[in-house]
């Protein structure tokens, strides 16, 4: 049960490494938002293992949601910037 | 001082904090046009409230108060000694010219809104942060200050500008995570953010050299000390005049207090000779480099602003100055490096606003372009002047006082390389100060037509220079309060 | 300042590599030499926890031991209000257009989403007081709301805000500051709360600010969403 | 090992993670992105290493709730002065302005 | 605060509340500034008058105020202040007749007088300096509020001649600083005392006391230009000629002179620097800048050029005094510092008047100028003779002091220097004399532009007239009680009968 958790908790550490390492490193940014997105659902749950409920409910609503629906529309700004630069979208 | 007795009993360390608070919400709910009509009352009753706390320190030593009647390690407390208060007293003084100024500055330029919220939090997160005793409750302040900051740059808009302000961002949010994992060691090894609980349990160890390292770091790329100042010259040059001034004047000055303040109180213990030297080499570096770079400018804004970079480098001398050097040494090497910050505070913020006038006045911002103002704004140009006097350190001024505390320290404790630097760092500084009087002199083209500047622009500069200048005569309360009064 | 110029460079890539890895490195070692506290902080809050009128022990150092830092953070997320702001109005932006695409499907989601959104929000207002929960996770929800209405083009903000929107996004400062204020002004110290009223106070507290902190992060993202000019 | 302590580890990594792209990548948006892992990092040490016993303390995770706030401010006004600049200048990146 | 407490300040306060006046001043407000300066002027110079008195009965004056803890800003009149005060005094009231008719209607002139006023300040400061860092203090004044007289006309070449001016006077001041923090370090507050305060050091500090000298007077030596410190004064004479007489008799190169006259006597000791063999070092460098400048003023064209050549080796007059160790030459030092001064204000005035009203900047351009302004030439001459030594003029007193000292002293060397400079005066001097009065004019003046119903403006010709009247009168009156002969023995009989 110990080891379990344990496991558990090494799975969780080792995604969230990988999920930075690939969010950080991916040549496209809209994925790399999307990354972040999980990742930032993965650190809820990493905040719920630490006995963190309301960090894993912040985190959940602010760190992974408002921030993600931020990061996306501005990659979308971006974009659409790159299409047609100028005119207001 | 009969009258002070009265204050007593006020509790002056709350509405510090407190004032700023309320008028930057008046100010954001009442809109732009009651803004500008509340400042000056909330800017002299700051000032009211920063003399009544160096009173009160003066009286009676330092202040406490534990905030929620929580006492430490679960409240927040706050703190105010000699240090305290004098930081306190600068802002105080350099806001209320400043603010005068910027209400005859923005008048002009309807699109930009927001100036006095934005400078009534940045005064409230200077004040808390000046006042905190809490390791994390000075993480919240850093942020504040630092958000507030780059409100401020971005007033005016533009693409230089706006990316000067996101340097300025990315740079100040790094140094306050560094700051942040600093205390998050502190915190797992101690159990305590107050600074009082935390300095005796702190030993020698990796954990307290590593954390005191990072906040350390933290705060060095907040106060843009050299190689850290990349954000500043543009950040500084860019803002508008009066924002130019607080930036430089002030909020430089507030992570360098922490920093002081960490280094006395907190790393007392642990830190290191070396340490200590290498933030001074640090400072040597600045000085240098700031200073070459100021001759090199073309543009007004951006002399001055690297001048500031130049300036920092003085504050820190006093580190290898202050530390395992004996009292004698470090007492005056403290009091140096507080009299450096404050007469940089006044000098700095003169030296904007004069500029500012100065552009104001030719329509330009290259040094080329001022010729025959000495002659059109003799006023400005010798408000720029004595603030140039100030920072090359020439007698009688704040900046001399500085300088020959920090020459005795350096020969009391046997550092005679520090008076290479401080000297030579003063004869740079002239240099680029003639640079600009030089053109000044020279006779105005025929025909050359110069902006009327007004009164109020003009002498809110002035007041700040002579701040500047008297500083060198009054020293001694300034360095009593500081003395008598550390904890 | 030739920073620009390096910081792409390979060599700047490679200290940093070695800077960052001597970081970690550090952090590890001095992670598992790390002194225990002799004393909890954990236990100091429990044995308080009865005097703060709260029972869930998280929200009472937020809003009661430590409230200061508190209230200090919604200046924060006020001063990120400010800063989009002052932007939008530099640049002179227009009141921003209410998004187009507002679908007939979307507006029905809409008007079954937003009352669950906001009763949601009341709830984890409520419950903030004795289990997880509490202002910020509320206003955050009533964010998703208010995001909602916007994309189905119910509501557009203003700009510059109207004195409404101003107070809205203020209420909740204005009334933690009075609140902290009006123990000073009665011989206590700042944010001293009456004991007696503690819980009170502290509920009425989070309700404003879950109001303002809901439309503060509506704010930054209608900020963000702002239309740009060139 | 306690679960606290990986976390703390967990979160020194990604610390160094963060701040190493926050100085190497140039893209405005990497840096923001950067930052928020950064950012996330030290929160778990701070959580981690202060319930590295297992149980669990209310300040720090008090603080961390402080933290995210502060982070998304920042990020929204970094996120607008991104697009700002990118709509004025097109520029993506600090070097393209100066 | 007493009177004679607040005398020193109030005198101060004359000059300084005059400068800032002025400095506010409308430009077209011509005749208010006008007799705000000479008001101003003349004011002071009774207040001096009376401290004089008060000082030669012995009467005390000071002024105290703690600058920083243990540190004090010090205003104190003693015998060897007064001396240097009273001549900047009386020159201050002449220059400033001088200066308002030489700027008549020229621009920026409440700038110009600002400043002007301001710089005597400086220079009173100086005078009545108690101590090393009140005299500092006064000596950087002094070097900022000159700049801007310096550069005021603006031109490329006056403002080529500001930056060298602040080069040199900066880095020298920099240079006196570092001695004077250094001292400060180990003798803590040092106050001006007559017989100095250093002697009671143990030898252990003498090698370091002997650095500091030397960095004393490295950083004085510039504004007394010292060879080879002296290379901002031929530059500096781009400036207008109220100016120059300003830099030259009244105000920077005396401050140098003076400050090193207080360094060796009220610091040091004379007895002391004797003993660390610091005297016969500086008497050897006074000895070579006496040479080299009248040498170099050998072979000027240019008049004002000239002049400052001559007066880079007439001010190591006073250093040589200074150097050679006895009462005599003492004297001879002290006496000269007044002489110089009254003689070099002569010429530079006669100079002014040559270029206002006939454009002469050139000996070469002298020929037969004394028929058209007898008046001018002959101050001219007087003091040109004074200044070659001729009995009974002011500059054989000096001499005549100077070379007996050197006797006394036993440096018989210093005797031929003296000798060979006079014959070198006569040398630069004679020529133009000749060429003034017995070379008949060649052609037209270059510029000429007539001033008033004399041959000049009648505020360019009194001043030289007086000084040269005081240039023969310090000669033959100087056995009469206060002469600056009469003077000089009592600050010598203070200094050494202790």
């Amino acid at each position: 049960m110990i080891l379990a958790s344990w496991l558990l908790d090494a799975l969780l550490a080792a995604l969230l490494l990988w999920l930075a390492w690939r969010l950080l490193a991916s040549p496209d940014l809209f994925k790399a938002v999307v990354l972040f997105i999980v990742f930032g659902l993965l650190m809820a749950l990493a905040w719920a293992r630490l006995a963190a409920p309301d960090l894993a409910l912040a985190e959940a609503a602010i760190g992974a949601g408002l921030t993600g629906a931020l990061l996306l529309d501005a990659v979308g700004h971006l974009q659409r910037g790159r299409r047609h630069p100028g005119d207001a979208p | 001082m009969a009258g002070m007795q009265a204050f007593v009993g006020v509790d002056t360390l709350p509405w510090l904090i407190a004032l700023p608070l309320i008028f930057a919400s008046a100010s954001f709910l009442l809109g732009p046009r009651a803004a500008r009509a509340i400042a000056p009352a909330g800017l002299v009753i700051g000032l009211l409230a920063a003399v009544v706390l160096a009173w009160q320190v003066a009286a009676g030593g330092s202040q406490r108060q534990a905030l929620g009647g929580w006492a430490p390690p679960l409240g927040i407390e706050l703190y105010a000694d000699g240090l305290t208060a004098l930081m306190l007293l600068m802002t105080a003084v350099v806001v209320l010219p400043v603010g005068l100024y910027a209400r005859v500055y923005f008048e002009r330029q309807p699109g930009v809104a927001g100036f006095w919220p934005l400078t009534w939090f940045l005064i409230g997160a200077m004040n808390a942060l000046y006042l905190s005793a809490d390791i994390f409750n000075l993480y919240v302040t850093l942020e504040l200050l630092g958000l507030a900051a780059v409100g401020l740059i971005i007033l005016t808009g533009g693409v230089q500008t706006i990316a000067a302000g996101m340097r300025y961002l990315l740079a100040a949010l790094a140094g306050s995570l560094l700051y942040l994992l600093g205390v998050a060691l502190l915190y797992g090894a101690h159990g305590t953010l107050a600074i009082a609980l935390l300095a005796p349990l702190l030993a020698p160890a990796p954990y307290a050299g590593l954390a005191a390292a990072l906040m350390v770091v933290g705060l060095l790329v907040k106060s843009a000390l050299f190689p850290l100042h990349f954000w500043l010259p543009p950040a500084h040059g860019g803002a508008a005049a009066p924002v130019s001034a607080l930036l430089s004047a002030l909020v430089i000055k507030a992570s360098f207090y922490l920093l002081l303040r960490l280094w006395l109180d907190l790393f007392g213990t642990i830190s290191t000779a070396a340490a200590g030297q290498l933030l001074g080499w640090l400072g040597a570096a600045a000085i240098l480099w700031g200073s070459v770079l100021a001759l090199r400018q073309e543009k007004l804004k951006m002399l001055v602003a690297y001048s500031t970079v130049a300036q920092i480098g003085y504050l820190f001398l006093l580190f290898p100055l202050v530390t395992h050097t004996g009292a004698g040494a470090a007492t005056s090497a403290l009091a140096g490096g507080v009299m450096q910050a404050l007469s940089h505070a006044a000098a700095k913020s003169a030296m904007f606003l004069a500029v500012g006038n100065m552009i104001l006045s030719s329509a330009r911002d290259d040094i080329a372009s001022i010729d025959g103002l000495s002659a059109r704004h003799p006023t400005s140009l010798f408000a720029f002047a004595m603030a140039g006097v100030s920072l090359m350190g020439l007698p009688p001024s704040g900046g001399f006082v500085a300088k020959w505390l920090l020459l005795q320290a350096a020969l009391v404790a046997g550092q005679w390389w520090w008076i290479g630097v401080i000297i030579g760092g003063g004869l740079l500084t002239a240099a680029y100060v003639l640079q600009v009087l030089r053109c000044a002199f020279m006779p105005a083209p025929r025909g050359k037509i110069f902006q009327p500047v007004p009164r109020t622009l003009e002498f809110s500069a002035l007041a700040l220079a002579v701040v500047s200048l008297a500083l060198g005569f009054v020293a001694t309360g300034p360095l009593a309060l500081l003395t008598g009064h550390r904890s | 300042m030739t920073a620009p110029a390096l910081r792409t460079s390979a060599l700047l890539r490679i200290v940093t590599r070695v800077a960052v890895t001597l970081l970690a490195v550090a952090l590890a070692t001095a992670m598992l030499d790390l002194p225990s506290p002799t004393t909890s902080l954990a236990q100091t809050v429990q044995q308080h926890l009865g005097d703060s009128g709260v029972r869930h022990p998280v929200t009472a150092v937020l809003l009661n031991f430590r409230a200061y830092d508190t209230l200090l953070e919604i200046a924060v997320l006020l001063l990120a209000v400010l800063g989009g702001l002052a932007l939008r109005l530099a640049a002179g932006d227009s009141p921003m257009p209410a998004a187009a695409s507002a679908s007939p499907v979307l507006a029905g989601l809409v008007h079954l989403l937003v009352p669950l959104i906001v009763l949601l929000a009341g709830y984890l207002l409520w419950a903030g007081a004795h289990r997880p929960g509490g202002a910020f996770q509320a206003g955050a929800v009533l964010a998703a709301a208010g995001v909602l209405l916007r994309l189905a083009g119910r509501w557009t903000p203003l700009l510059p805000p109207s004195a409404l929107a101003r107070g809205g996004l203020l209420i909740g400062f204005i009334v933690f500051l009075t609140v902290a204020l009006s123990a000073l002004l009665t011989g206590g110290v700042l944010l001293e709360y009456p004991r007696t009223w503690a819980s009170e106070l502290i509920l009425l507290i989070e309700a404003v600010l879950s109001v303002s902190i809901g439309l503060m992060l509506l704010s930054l993202f209608s900020g963000a969403t702002a239309p740009g000019r060139r | 090992m306690s679960g606290g302590l990986l976390y703390a580890f967990t979160g020194a990594s990604l610390v160094a993670l963060g701040l190493y792209a926050l100085i190497v990548y140039a893209h405005l948006l990497r840096k923001i992105l950067a930052f928020n892992v950064m950012g996330s990092g030290v929160f778990l040490v701070l959580v981690g290493l202060a319930q590295r016993a297992g149980a669990a303390d209310p300040v720090p995770q008090a603080m961390v709730l402080t933290g995210i706030v502060v982070a998304v401010s920042a990020t929204a006004l970094a996120l607008a002065l991104m697009r700002r600049l990118f709509t004025d200048s097109g520029a993506t990146t600090l070097d393209e302005t100066d | 605060m007493s009177l004679s407490e607040a005398f020193p300040l109030l005198v101060l306060a004359v000059s300084l509340g005059t400068g800032v006046v002025i400095f506010f001043l409308a430009e077209r407000r011509r005749r208010l500034r006008s007799a705000l300066n000479l008001g101003g002027a003349t004011l002071k110079l009774v207040l001096v008058g009376v401290m004089l008195w008060g000082v030669f009965g012995q009467q005390h004056y000071e002024t105290r105020y703690e600058l920083l803890p243990g540190i004090d800003f010090a205003l104190r009149a003693d015998a060897l202040g007064m001396l240097f005060i009273t001549l900047s005094a009386v020159l201050w009231l002449l220059t400033t007749l001088y200066a308002i008719g030489y700027l008549e209607g020229s621009p920026h002139r409440s700038r110009f007088f600002g400043f002007f006023s301001l710089c005597i300040t400086a220079t009173t400061g100086i005078a009545l300096a108690g101590n090393l860092l009140t005299f500092f203090l006064f000596y950087e004044l002094l070097t900022l509020s000159t700049y801007p007289l310096v550069v005021h006309r603006g031109t490329d070449k006056a403002l080529h001649a500001g930056k060298i001016y602040l080069a040199y006077t900066l880095a020298g001041g920099a240079v006196l600083l570092v001695g004077i923090a250094w001292l400060y370090s180990l003798a803590g507050n040092v106050e001006f005392t007559q017989g100095g305060v250093l002697s009671q050091f143990p030898p252990g500090h003498h090698a370091a006391l002997a650095t500091i000298f030397v960095l004393l007077i490295a950083g004085l030596g510039v504004k007394a230009a010292l060879v080879p410190l002296h290379g901002w004064l031929p530059a500096a004479m781009a400036a207008p000629a109220p100016v120059s007489a300003l830099l030259h008799a009244v105000a920077v190169v005396k401050a140098g002179a003076f400050g090193i006259v207080r360094v060796v006597y009220n610091v040091y000791g004379i007895e002391f620097a004797a003993d660390l063999g610091l005297l016969v070092p500086l008497a050897i460098v006074a000895c070579v800048t006496i040479l080299y400048g009248s040498l170099r003023a050998l072979v000027q064209d240019d008049l004002k050029k000239r002049l400052a050549f001559s007066t880079v080796s007439q001010v190591s007059y006073i250093i040589v005094g200074v150097a050679v160790f006895g009462p005599i030459g003492t004297i001879g030092g002290l006496v000269h510092l007044v002489h110089q001064g009254i003689m070099k204000v002569t010429l530079f005035f006669c100079a002014g008047n040559l270029a206002e009203t006939l454009g002469v900047h050139h000996v070469s351009e002298m020929n037969g100028v004394g028929r058209r302004m007898p008046w001018t030439m002959a101050a001219f001459t007087v003091a040109a003779f004074g200044l070659i030594g001729v009995p009974p003029m002011a500059g054989f007193i000096s001499k005549w002091y100077l070379g007996l000292g050197a006797l006394a002293a036993h440096m018989p060397w210093v005797l031929g220097v003296l000798v060979a400079s006079s014959l070198l005066n006569a040398a630069y001097l004679l020529p133009i004399l000749h060429a003034a009065w017995f070379k008949p004019q060649e052609g037209p003046w270059p510029v000429e532009t007539p001033r008033g119903r004399f041959e000049t403006d009648w505020r360019l010709l009194g001043p030289p007239l007086v000084t040269a009247l005081l240039t023969v009168g310090a000669g033959l009156l100087a056995a009469m009680p206060f002469s600056p002969l009469d003077w000089a023995k009592l600050i010598a009989a203070r200094e050494y009968l202790r």
